[in-house]
């Protein structure tokens, strides 16, 4: 059973230094309200693992949208991510300033090496990125040969907390999230020592039926209710 | 064929490769202009890779921008018979092969249906995203752009650019011609009237194969 | 879109000789009627790929119970699953009479295979089985040592069909599972070059709500009705 | 102490090992009486690895054999907060370390926290199940089971049977007897005050390290 705490409180577990995974997609799926808190506590030297590095012009207009806060606010000295594109201080802060780290994995292995450890798996053996400059990344550990055909070894990953956002989150701490939300908070919550869950609304047990729920709260920790965004 | 045109007629050309029931990811840019073109009777899934397996059309009633985005960052939703996934189980279905075809622009190709297009070392480096995923694992990979940049050869002998994923393409569609790549090399199997097979050659550095059935683009 | 056929004509699809997966845990989740037709179709020769053998003597005082029946009937000439103890004739035709072979995999790594295979990974890097016989099995492709600890490579595994169940699959081939019927329908629906889904209730498109679907449509080809239990 | 309250004793016994809010896996037989022997305020979520987070009480109104059953093909239920989950979710969860404990008997346990419970060559080969991934995916790994068997010690040197896994066992509960398994070997750390340690050592194969905290089982 997870705790149930405020946002002030979650966001004081985290230290400067931490690795911190964020569920999301563009923003999509990010605990927004715990991040607004982070960028504000001023937490720094985060090595942030994520799709991407969201965007500045949220959907409401807001001027940095989830996790481009914190990029925003230089708290984020590395960054393991899919795509940042459409997140320009990235390029700046890596690029120009050479202040921000960034290491960029394709997004299905990604999505699977942080699978792999949380279901305990040495590795994943994908055929993404064969033949690419992602076999020099250092979370690749080398080219294989199974039946003919090739696979990277691709690392799993982990982190000291992983910080997920669900639409609704019962008692027991069981997550459903609406929409396109899931994405990486799946598979994060169960790859990080401490998992810390978003609700947009925290229901009653019973709420969630047990089929529905897609992320059991056995893997969660501390659950904060950050209400309608 | 001015510009505007270009971009349709391509989109529409690729849509006669797509089958009835087929499950499709679409790249940004031109890609989305594809189920436009779709012939009477052809129903594909459209699928979303940060996680919509039947995207639909947003609508004012259906639009909620912080629950439902496609895989540009953009209000999106999901349509009669879709479902939501997590990201795992969507590359799951791409790298397992459960895609019929993704289509996607290229900044290069080349005569080994490797794709170049997702880096432009010291100027521009986005990252991959999920296209390194669909490249290896959709069943048909076709790449559909303008046949040159700025009047140089898009499709090349081989790739300058680091690779996006190598040995992958199965068709490249462009305002010229339409190509396979096949063992031997690409084949150029229709052309667009408006240009000679010469033409055609001179804007491109690879070497095609003039297919014995070779046809008119239509 | 799968096409919605009658049971008969679903059994006529699996020739004999076929490699089948069936999900399921000891009858639970198992496609109840379609088992039913398939015992009655006189198929043979088959290798079925399943956590279990299911058992004789069923909740309702069935004398077989799901998957149960293809072993009685002899229709069943390899088994790859993870425990046969509760089936009493397996034993009999394997160790007795020599008539069945059987390979014997751990349940998570079995799992994990028919993912892999589903997902397009070259195969799965398990902890589970080493310094045990699973060293030695046919599926096991070898040890390898990653940060020092030692995994097993297991190969994906894959099946001409896939047999699976769900409570309710509405007109698009989605699949809503109740109680534990899940177990390896998920996985198997991934993993073989047709799918065939028993419902016990084919709904409409919206009553299954797009979050809660838990096997999508475009991995079914056949559906069937086969009605409560 | 008879045959029946040999079960009880040792279940009471592992029952003390487990902490409030822990997640566990019990296996078949004597692990299963453990709940009953909980310490007042211990709360724990039991796993069922076919796909239950927290089990429930089978009553005549949950009861759905056809829909809900353990890992034993026995009717089971969901219990308060807890949830289904498919089989690879399920051994995410047991190989990832995210089941504090497992408690299971054995056929055969050694001074290298070795166990073989699973088969016996051309005897019996019912499979081994999820016990493998168990053994190798928990926290702790608690073998529960009588000190010996028809009078041969269960605890031995080396395992004779094949290995369900091996370097795996945290703690070794009889009634004879609490053993924790160390990297120096096997560790007696509690006794049941009805036997000396003397008759502990003589019903046991492997050698065991008397703990300078040896203190009476309870």
């Amino acid at each position: 059973m997870p705790k149930f705490v405020s946002i002030e409180e979650a966001v004081k577990l985290i230290p400067d230094g931490a690795t911190v995974m964020f569920g999301g997609f563009m923003g999509c799926g990010n605990a927004h309200k715990f991040i607004d808190a982070l960028a504000k506590s001023g937490v720094k030297d985060l090595t942030m693992i994520g799709n991407d590095a969201s965007m500045p012009g949220g959907p409401m207009g807001e001027e940095y949208y989830g996790v481009a806060k914190l990029v925003h606010n230089k708290q984020v000295k590395k960054l393991i991510a899919t795509h940042v594109g459409l997140n320009p201080e990235v390029a700046t802060q890596s690029m120009k300033e050479g202040t921000l780290e960034v290491i960029l994995v394709p997004q299905g292995s990604l999505a699977e090496m942080i699978r792999a450890d949380g279901a305990g798996l040495g590795g994943v053996l994908t055929p993404t990125g064969v033949g690419t400059i992602v076999e020099d990344n250092p979370l690749c550990l080398g080219k294989q040969t199974i039946d003919g055909k090739e696979y990277l070894l691709m690392k799993p990953v982990h982190a000291d907390f992983a910080v997920i956002a669900g639409a609704k989150i019962d008692k027991a701490g069981n997550v459903w999230y609406k929409g396109t939300t899931s994405n990486f908070n799946i598979v994060m919550a169960t790859a990080a020592d401490v998992v810390i869950a978003e609700a947009e609304e925290v229901v009653e047990v019973g709420d969630i039926a047990p089929e529905d729920v897609r992320t059991s709260g056995v893997f969660v920790d501390y659950v904060v209710e950050g209400g309608k965004y | 064929m001015d510009k505007s045109e270009i971009k349709g007629f391509i989109a529409k050309r690729v849509a006669k490769e797509l089958k009835d029931g087929d499950v499709v990811n679409l790249g940004i840019g031109l890609p989305t202009l594809v189920p436009n073109y779709l012939p009477e009777g052809v129903k594909v899934t459209l699928q979303s890779e940060n996680g919509i397996i039947g995207t639909g059309t947003v609508t004012d009633e259906n639009k909620d921008p912080i629950h439902v985005v496609d895989a540009g960052g953009s209000p999106a939703a999901v349509g009669y018979g879709g479902c939501f996934i997590d990201s795992s189980t969507s590359f799951g279905l791409i790298r397992g092969g459960h895609v019929d075809a993704t289509v996607l622009g290229g900044l290069e190709v080349d005569e080994e249906g490797s794709l170049s297009n997702w880096i432009i070392p010291g100027k521009k480096m986005p990252g991959m995203g999920g296209a390194m995923d669909l490249l290896v694992g959709a069943k048909n990979v076709i790449v559909a752009m303008e046949h040159t940049a700025k009047g140089n050869p898009k499709i090349l002998k081989k790739c300058k650019l680091p690779y996006t994923a190598v040995h992958c393409i199965t068709k490249i569609i462009t305002e010229m011609a339409v190509i396979n790549v096949t063992d031997k090399g690409l084949e150029l199997v229709e052309y667009n009237p408006e240009f000679t097979v010469e033409q055609i050659q001179a804007a491109t550095e690879a070497t095609l194969i003039v297919s014995p059935d070779l046809k008119p683009m239509c």
